[in-house]
């Protein structure tokens, strides 16, 4: 329980999957200009890397491993993921139709999303079980959620009554404001 | 022109007086009490430090005015007040070009890149901290024995506790030492006296310069998670009264916390991030690498002021219905 | 927490009453940079069955009305729900372990109850809004006639 | 009885300068231009020709409304010109009439009239305050709504000002014969006045007039409480919304002030004005003007010269309106004059806001006003909105405390301007 | 051997398999895009200044393919990109004459007159509605140029003397200067046009006198010497019609406030030729 | 056609610069950045992959079915990664060991699925290749650019080399991933102050 | 959208995914032994030399591979031993070990005397720390040096946990996923000493 905990401190913050690993930059770029859609779209990718990690592990262990073709793994993975995506999405439509009307553009946004990938690479990279592929997807996704959120509400602030110079608009004074947060995740250092 | 020319402006036509120069004057004189006692400590390199800390930042705030083609407004004192809040965080000994890289960063990326005073979401004095911690744990993280021989380095109280453990603290570090500051302890320059430090926040708080609301939710925040533990098991932590007395609490609380651009605006919002930070200090403390939590959790927690802004009162009359619409 | 909301699209097919509306998923896939690129193999727009009460014919741009339940309860149900049904899942599935080998329960007991969880919330969203006709969506306007 | 509580606001620390000054009466002018909309009732009905003779209040403009207030004439004398397009303090065109006057007090004869409302209306009795909607319409509104709870004003609007408690000190009997006539048109169980609690022998002569029939509320001096808004919260523990189209006859309650009261109990047209003249300095005189006389004549008795980059106000210094130049006449509009030298000019830019939260703080009615004047700023008019924009009375505490001193203010009216003009644009 | 073997088969089927779910999706979701939307709006500005009425260039590709407007409907597009647009669509484009904007005031510091300072939000719309804007003249320019600010491409500046300035090489004749302006001083004229009143007041000569040495007085002089009868007096304004006016220059002389001066499209001025 | 082949090629330099001009591919650009030798390995593996896609791409551009040219763009660029992270393994095998992670993610990084779709699939080989070469030096300068920025105030190096003297203490902020923001963010900056200046000289 | 196309695209998809995976089967066939041979010199080699002394043989040549553990899958885990013999008797035994470091798993190097039970030398092989505060579990040689000369039965957890060993201030993280690497290591020795047959 407790590794379990880390590990989720961990994926969340520590090693968060965008301010440290450096992965998923493009949509908080590009999608926090409003609390609502970061939060959409901070679910969606919460599904949508938790279940390609976990299928993508599913399909290295009983696809690659067995067959010893561990090396096709991004060639694999990539079309994995694509199809899975579009697969929940025919699913979503006929689940639950008004739902997913109001969801409208979240889901397409993720296949090319870097950090949906690299999610799934990582897992099997680190020799990860199920469990922690499954806690460390989500843990990393939760953690992207977070920082789509808090950039969206530090840019919406920041819309509001600031002046950023004209140069610096946009995606420079997102990234930096990215890089700050990062900063402040080092006061949890060490705590795994 | 027949008729002299009155000025036509919509009102009001008076004002309080307020301005960022007052307030930062303000905090300045807040602080000297905490440099008085730092200097009866650590004697002059308190003062050597400190002046290079508001020499540089308002010389860095001049320089980037320029360079972001702003009017040139160093008299507003908030680079001063912000290089002293800094030098606050810096141990006596630290050498002057790290005060001086700390100054840049603190006023390149804690203010002007944002478009300069009040633009920022995260405190400069904090960026600049936290970076110069990284790059220079030893020149930053490490305090001097204080008086003696400065070219030693001491466990402050926080180290002691993170390395040993709770048990010997009383002896090591009396609180009444811890209240008033004295050459047991060592740490950063703001550090030393609590007592000074509790002057000068009330000061601000009854000059009504800051909100009392935050200090009092922070310093709960943190006395209620330290005391939690503490019953628990007082053998292996720490009593809240050390906690609130040990480090940057007292400092974080007033000085940090209430910067006014990086805090909430509404009241239970300042509650809210008042405590939020004062438990994040303590998670800190505990369970990471560092010894002091208080800046890194206002730091962290400034990410969060805009939700806590939305915790804003009901608006008058709102039982009737939403002023959204306009119904004239 | 439910809203109107009405969105703009080009009516593809019709039978009967109702018609196929192709509309923009939304507007702020115009503002986007990724111009599409997002979506390698899905589009920026999707079909809705609309009641045509108005005999609107294809290829008219129609304004289309509906209620949705509101963006953030739908993400969380759409979302949210499933997820944590494979997460207990799994941890159930590893807990009890009945195939001896904690991965494979994990794998297997997860993946049924994503099943039932979207199996749920076929069900709620049936029983929630599918008697209410304000959910369906409806061609509330005829903007335009058909092309050329 | 103990006052609903108030959350924000201003304490100000001279609030009653003026009270122990008595009211002087300007001496009446030779020449006054009688501008004719002076309220919410529209432009009145022109009633004379040029180069008529006519009497101190005589009707020169009839209302355009059954219940509005007409206007009569300040003085007697002849009207030498009648302007079609007369630029009011506001900015807004009107039509004026000018009196030269013929040098002795000739009054108009006006035929007693027996039923109260119809008095109220003949005599051209408004509300003086900010909205300066006609009393006679007001009153019609309160007696179909069944309004039981009368609520007199004595309370100043601004600092500096001071008139109203000056006035319930000085006419407390003309007061109460108003009350009284109010009490013949509604069926009031009630009547409340509001006073300063700093005014003691205000209270004094109130409580001597009124012999208890009346329930006095003195309240700490805390702007802006003498808002109708607000003043009802404080007094009924009530909150009616501002812009919400709620009234406050709608909880049965009226609010009128003692000036109002105090013209309805003399039963003569009003035809002058109790201001209080200040300026930066402080408080200067108590005066009685005729309406129609320029200021420059009131500021010459008071031996102020303005300053050119000075302010001339027309009412107090949070929420009045600046002069143009010293030939505005008064009207009943006027709430006071306030001269402020040309360094004592508040200079408001379009500073960056340092989110310190004072205005937040400050707000009576819990508004955020840095964003709302921010988004306004970025014309971004439909959030400001969404920030309930139109909850703001304007009162200005916000842009007093402001240690950047944005225009919050002018921005909140910018984008209800805006925002009106699209609506009717569509 | 094998191992290519298994690689292709199992890649193979994973393809396999990836192609039908998206052979699936596209028959459900199957529906039929004009390409040349796409091709339309690859050829608009893309500035998304709204000036055509929709909510963006997109839009208005759609409008145009669709057949419901104009392929000139772009205002900042210029006439060749319009011709393109028409020759692509296959479909004809009646030739609209480009418009600029133009300063229809000259009442700068040194020519009119203030009635009082004022001091608040520098932007026109703001200044307005203070006692109805400082300037003593009620038609003149503010000079807070909210104007310049509306302008989407650049195309105006403030001048020297607190008049904004058109650069008429930059503009589109997209109109949003004329339509924020509070007192509708930019005003849109076809390129052609010879000369013009650069004046809006419709106060009566008297009045102007009394605030501006260069308002129009409406005296009628003009209309009076002007061969083409091109020249009208609406309240007070003196207003030419370009389509009548040839531009001789009989009516410059006349007019004694000078304010009615040929239309001179530089870069950077529309300063006269006087 | 010569003249094309070049523009084709040069654009990829200022006017087109990657991840510089336009948000896409930040995410290697952050993470590979920290010295001038990784950004380089990571920069000339880019390359290979984006002109080894544009050329496949260009080649099958019209025997490809519309709806699923993504799918086999994409297909076609995982072999192109999947063939540099063989090569680098068998051949440079320490820069196999610092890029990591990095050169399987190539397959998700915009610019080369953006170069295919925008480019490769509507024009012939010869123009792809100049394109695909010009974007990926494009990037790799990109790299090198901020790589430099981050290894010479970082650590006082440039390629390993020393550069500042000895006494230089370096600023590890620089070298975490914060350093890596704000570089990023203020690089963007001052390009389009340049931009900007360029405009404006123009005009 | 009709029956026609759809298998057009599936057989398009499915030719382009065989044809892309057939070229990478022949480049990973062409490559596998260099690929081979490169992860143990760069990996192992530097390592080997740094904590090896005083031998006449190939150790990279001279290894074993013994199973030493089933992961969670129930298959086999396997080991390398590199044997470094003088004069034909084994002088030392190297194999490696991992921990827990900050920027990910933490691999060191460890030489055992089989003959004294006793650590030789300890380096570290593979590390993601931070450059310039982790990275001195390599650079700075005293760390692994306090590993040294240290009978496996010794405690070489961290001085805060009880152990033997400084930690690096500041690098705590990473100190530990050498100490807990080492640790490891150690008993797995223990473990399989018996079926290394010396
Ligand atoms: C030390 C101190 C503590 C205070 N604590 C509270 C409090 O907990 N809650 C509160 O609403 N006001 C508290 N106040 C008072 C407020 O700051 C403030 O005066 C009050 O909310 C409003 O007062 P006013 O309406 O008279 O301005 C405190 C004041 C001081 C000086
Ligand atoms: C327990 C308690 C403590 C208070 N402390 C303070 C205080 O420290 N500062 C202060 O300004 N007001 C304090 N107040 C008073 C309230 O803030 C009160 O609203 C304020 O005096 C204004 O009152 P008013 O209604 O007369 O305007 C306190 C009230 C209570 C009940
Ligand atoms: C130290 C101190 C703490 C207080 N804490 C609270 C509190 O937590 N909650 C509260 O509603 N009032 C608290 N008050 C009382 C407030 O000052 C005051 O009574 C209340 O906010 C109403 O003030 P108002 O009339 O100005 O709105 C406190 C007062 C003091 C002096
Ligand atoms: C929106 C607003 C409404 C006001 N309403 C009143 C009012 O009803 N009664 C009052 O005495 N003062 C009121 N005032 C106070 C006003 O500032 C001014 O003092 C009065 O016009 C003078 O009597 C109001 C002020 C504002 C800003
Ligand atoms: S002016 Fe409006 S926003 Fe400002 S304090 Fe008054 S009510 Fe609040
Ligand atoms: S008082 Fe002024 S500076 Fe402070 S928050 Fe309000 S608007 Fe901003
Ligand atoms: S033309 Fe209009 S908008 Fe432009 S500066 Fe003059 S008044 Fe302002
Ligand atoms: S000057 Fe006016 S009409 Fe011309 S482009 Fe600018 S806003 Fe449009
Ligand atoms: S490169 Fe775009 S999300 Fe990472």
């Amino acid at each position: 329980m407790q590794d379990y905990l880390l590990m989720i401190v961990a994926a969340m913050f520590i090693n968060n999957i965008v301010l440290i690993r450096f992965m998923g930059n493009c949509p908080v770029v590009g999608v926090t200009s409003s609390y609502e859609s970061a939060l959409g779209m901070g679910a969606a990718v919460v599904f949508v890397a938790t279940m390609a990690g976990t299928t993508c592990w599913i399909i290295q262990k009983t696809i690659l491993e067995v067959l010893e073709i561990e090396y096709l793994q991004t060639l694999v993975f990539i079309l994995v993921i694509a199809a899975l995506v579009q697969f929940v999405e025919i699913l979503m439509q006929k689940v639950a139709p008004p739902l997913y009307r109001a969801l409208g553009i979240f889901l397409p946004l993720i296949t090319t999303n870097c950090m949906v990938f690299g999610v799934s690479v990582l897992n099997i990279k680190e020799e990860h079980s199920f469990m922690q592929t499954l806690v460390f997807s989500l843990a990393s996704a939760v953690g992207f959620a977070l920082v789509l959120l808090f950039m969206a509400g530090l840019r919406e602030r920041m819309d509001a009554t600031g002046r950023v110079p004209q140069l610096l608009r946009g995606v420079p004074i997102t990234l930096i404001t990215a890089g700050m947060m990062g900063l402040s995740f080092a006061g949890l250092l060490g705590m795994v | 022109m027949k008729e002299p020319g009155f000025v036509v402006a919509v009102g009001p036509h008076i004002h309080s007086g307020n301005s960022v120069r007052d307030m930062m004057l303000h905090q300045i004189i807040a602080l000297l009490p905490a440099v008085a006692a730092a200097f009866l400590v650590f004697g002059a390199d308190t003062l050597r430090v400190a002046a290079i800390a508001m020499g540089s930042a308002v010389f860095w705030d001049a320089v980037l005015q320029k360079l972001f083609k702003r009017s040139l407004s160093i008299g507003d004192l908030s680079a001063a007040a912000g290089g002293l809040v800094l030098a606050m965080l810096l141990p006596a000994t630290v050498p002057w070009w790290v005060v001086v890289l700390g100054t840049l960063v603190m006023l390149l990326l804690g203010k002007h890149v944002y478009g300069g005073l009040g633009c920022n979401p995260f405190n400069g004095v904090l960026i600049a901290y936290v970076a110069l911690l990284l790059s220079y744990p030893g020149l930053v993280g490490d305090y001097p024995v204080p008086t003696s021989d400065m070219m030693m380095t001491q466990n402050s109280p926080l180290l002691e506790l993170k390395d040993k453990g709770a048990e010997f603290l009383d002896e090591t570090f009396p609180l009444q030492d811890l209240f008033l500051g004295s050459t047991l302890i060592t740490g950063t320059i703001g550090e030393v006296s609590k007592l000074a430090l509790l002057l000068g926040g009330l000061f601000l708080v009854l000059r009504r310069k800051i909100s009392w609301i935050i200090p009092a939710g922070f310093l709960s925040g943190l006395a209620g998670f330290a005391a939690v533990f503490w019953l628990i098991d007082p053998e292996t932590y720490a009593s809240p009264l050390f906690h609130l007395l040990a480090g940057g609490s007292l400092l974080g609380a007033f000085f940090l916390a209430t910067d006014w651009t990086t805090s909430p605006v509404t009241k239970t919002g300042m509650a809210l991030f008042g405590l939020v930070c004062g438990v994040m200090t303590m998670a800190i403390r505990l369970w990471s690498q560092w010894p002091e939590g208080a800046y890194f959790a206002v730091f962290m927690v400034s990410m969060l002021t805009p939700f806590f802004d939305k915790l804003r009162p009901k608006v008058f009359g709102s039982k009737f219905g939403s002023h959204r619409q306009v119904q004239f | 927490m439910s809203q109107e909301r009405i969105e703009f699209g080009e009516i593809v097919a019709t039978d009967g009453r109702t018609a196929q509306v192709r509309m923009k998923r939304s507007s702020q896939c115009a503002a986007c940079s990724c111009a599409g690129l997002c979506s390698p193999f899905g589009k920026d727009w999707m079909v809705v069955a609309a009641d045509n009460t108005l005999g609107a014919a294809a290829g008219q741009k129609v304004r289309i009305t509906y209620r949705v339940a509101g963006e953030v309860k739908a993400s969380f149900i759409l979302y949210i729900v499933p997820v944590f049904a494979l997460l207990l899942g799994a941890l159930l599935g590893s807990a009890i372990d009945p195939f001896h080998n904690t991965d494979l329960s994990a794998v297997a007991a997860g993946l049924s109850f994503v099943v039932v969880s979207f199996l749920l919330i076929r069900k709620y969203a049936a029983w929630k809004y599918g008697r209410n006709r304000s959910y369906h969506p409806r061609i509330s306007e005829v903007l335009s006639g058909p092309e050329r | 009885m103990r006052p609903g509580k108030m959350r924000g606001g201003i304490r100000f620390s001279h609030p009653l300068d003026g009270l122990s000054s008595p009211f002087e009466d300007l001496p009446t002018p030779s020449v006054v231009t009688v501008a004719l909309q002076q309220d919410r009732s529209g432009v009145c009905a022109l009633r004379v020709k040029k180069n008529d003779v006519v009497l101190a209040g005589q009707i020169i403009g009839e209302s355009p409304r059954p219940n509005g207030a007409s206007i009569h004439a300040p003085i007697s004398g002849v009207v030498t010109e009648l302007i079609k397009a007369f630029q009011d303090f506001h900015g807004r065109m009107v039509p004026a009439v000018v009196i030269e006057s013929d040098g002795a007090a000739n009054p108009c004869e006006i035929p007693a009239d027996t039923d109260p409302l119809a008095a109220v209306q003949q005599a051209g009795v408004v509300c003086f305050d900010h909205k300066t909607d006609p009393l006679a319409a007001k009153l019609e509104e309160a007696r179909s709504r069944k309004v039981g709870t009368l609520i007199v004003n004595a309370l100043d609007g601004e600092p500096l000002l001071s008139s109203r408690a000056r006035l319930l000190l000085e006419q407390a009997e003309a007061i109460a014969a108003g009350i009284d006539a109010l009490k013949k048109i509604l069926d009031l169980g009630r009547v409340i006045l509001t006073v300063d609690a700093n005014a003691a022998e205000a209270i004094a002569a109130a409580t001597r007039a009124f012999s208890g029939a009346v329930q006095i509320l003195p309240l700490r001096n805390r702007y802006p409480q003498a808002v109708d808004y607000l003043l009802v919260q404080r007094a009924l523990n009530v909150e009616i919304p501002y812009s919400l189209g709620v009234r406050i006859t709608d909880i049965g309650a009226l609010l009128v002030d003692v000036e109002a009261m105090a013209a309805v109990g003399r039963g003569q047209p009003v035809v002058e004005r109790f201001i209080s003249v200040a300026t930066g300095k402080g408080h200067v005189k108590n005066l009685r003007v005729a309406i129609g006389t320029p200021i420059r004549a009131v500021l010459e008795h008071c031996r102020i010269t303005p300053e050119p980059g000075g302010k001339i106000l027309a009412g107090g210094p949070m929420t009045g309106t600046a002069l143009s130049g010293l030939d505005q006449p008064v009207t009943k509009e006027f709430a006071g004059v306030f001269v402020q030298g040309r360094s004592e000019v508040v200079k408001l830019e379009e500073a960056v806001c340092i989110k310190c939260g004072r205005c937040v703080e400050v707000c009576p009615m819990r508004l955020m006003p840095f964003l709302i004047s921010g988004f306004s700023e970025k014309g971004r008019l439909a959030e400001a909105a969404q920030h309930d924009l139109f909850a703001c009375i304007e009162c200005g505490c916000c842009t007093y405390l402001c240690p950047v001193r944005i225009p919050m203010v002018q921005f909140i009216q910018f984008a209800k301007g805006q925002l009106m003009a699209q609506r009717k644009g569509v | 051997m094998e191992s290519v073997l298994t690689a292709i088969l199992t890649v193979g089927a994973i393809g396999m398999l990836a192609g039908l779910i998206l052979g699936v999706t596209a028959k459900i979701f199957y529906v039929h895009v004009d390409p040349r939307i796409g091709q339309v709006s690859d050829i608009l500005p893309g500035a998304n200044c709204g000036g055509c009425g929709y909510a963006g260039c997109t839009d208005l590709a759609a409008a145009i393919v669709q057949g419901n407007a104009p392929a000139n409907a772009c205002k900042a597009a210029s006439d060749e990109l319009a011709q393109e647009i028409a020759a692509m669509l296959g479909i004809s484009v009646d030739t609209q004459e480009r418009q600029v904007a133009q300063i229809f005031c000259q009442g700068d510091a040194a020519a009119a007159e203030r009635k009082f300072t004022y001091m608040g939000i520098q932007d026109c719309r703001a200044a307005q509605e203070v006692s109805g804007g400082d300037k003593a003249c009620r038609y003149g320019c503010l000079g807070l140029g909210t104007c310049v600010r509306a302008c989407f491409f650049g195309a105006m500046h403030m001048g020297p003397n607190g008049l904004p300035v058109v650069n008429t090489e930059l503009c589109t004749g997209c109109g949003s200067c004329a339509q924020i302006c509070p007192r509708h001083i930019p005003k849109l004229i076809p390129v052609s046009q010879k000369a013009a009143t650069f004046c809006s007041s419709h106060d009566v000569g008297r009045a102007v006198k009394d605030v501006c040495t260069v308002g129009c007085l409406g005296d009628g002089l003009c209309k009076k010497v002007c061969p083409e009868k091109a020249v009208t007096i609406e309240k007070f304004l003196a207003v030419v019609d370009p389509a009548k006016c040839t531009g001789c220059g009989l009516c410059f002389e006349k007019c004694i406030p000078r304010i009615i001066q040929a239309v001179v499209l530089t870069r950077d001025s529309k300063k006269k030729a006087a | 056609m010569a003249a094309r082949v070049v523009n084709e090629f040069t654009k990829g330099f200022w006017k087109e610069i990657a991840p510089l001009r336009f948000a896409l591919g930040i995410c290697p650009a952050l993470a590979v950045s920290t010295k001038v030798e990784s950004a380089l390995g990571m920069g000339f593996a880019v390359v290979f992959v984006l002109c080894m896609s544009n050329v496949l791409v260009s080649a099958v551009r019209n025997v490809v079915p519309d709806k699923v040219r993504i799918a086999v763009f994409i297909s076609i660029i995982a072999t192109g990664v999947v063939i540099v992270e063989l090569v680098m393994q068998a051949y440079f095998y320490p820069l196999f060991l610092v890029l990591g992670i990095w050169i399987p993610l190539i397959v998700v990084n915009c610019i080369v699925l953006g170069r295919a779709e925008a480019f490769a699939r509507k024009n012939p080989i010869l123009l792809s290749l100049s394109d695909g070469l010009g974007m990926g030096l494009g990037f790799t300068l990109s790299l090198v650019v901020i790589s430099s920025i981050r290894e010479i105030l970082g650590s006082g190096t440039w390629l390993g080399m020393p550069i500042l003297p000895e006494a230089y203490p370096g600023f590890g902020f620089l070298l975490r991933p914060p350093g890596a923001f704000v570089i990023f963010g203020l690089i963007l900056g001052i390009m389009n102050l340049i931009s900007a200046r360029i405009e404006k000289k123009r005009a | 959208m009709t029956l026609r196309e759809l298998i057009q695209m599936v057989v398009v998809l499915t030719i382009v995914t065989s044809v892309c995976a057939g070229g990478l089967a022949a480049v990973k066939l062409a490559t596998r032994e260099q690929i081979d041979y490169q992860q143990i010199k760069f990996i192992k080699e530097p390592a080997l030399k740094k904590i090896l002394a005083d031998y006449d043989n190939d150790p990279i040549s001279d290894r074993l591979q013994v199973v030493t553990g089933k992961d969670a899958r129930g298959r086999d885990v396997k080991t390398t031993f590199f044997l470094a013999k003088k004069g034909g008797t084994v002088k030392s035994l190297a194999f490696e070990a991992s921990g827990p470091g900050y920027g990910g798993p933490v691999g060191v190097m460890i030489a055992i005397d089989p003959q004294q039970d006793e650590v030789q030398a300890v380096a570290v092989t593979t590390q993601s720390e931070t450059p310039g505060l982790g990275t001195k579990i390599v650079d700075d040689p005293a760390f692994p040096a306090q590993f040294a000369n240290k009978p496996v039965s010794a405690n070489f957890n961290l001085a805060a946990a009880g152990g033997q060993i400084q930690a690096i201030s500041g690098a705590t993280v990473s100190s530990n996923g050498v100490s807990a690497a080492v640790t490891r290591g150690v008993e797995l020795y223990q473990n399989v000493k018996s079926q290394l047959g010396l």
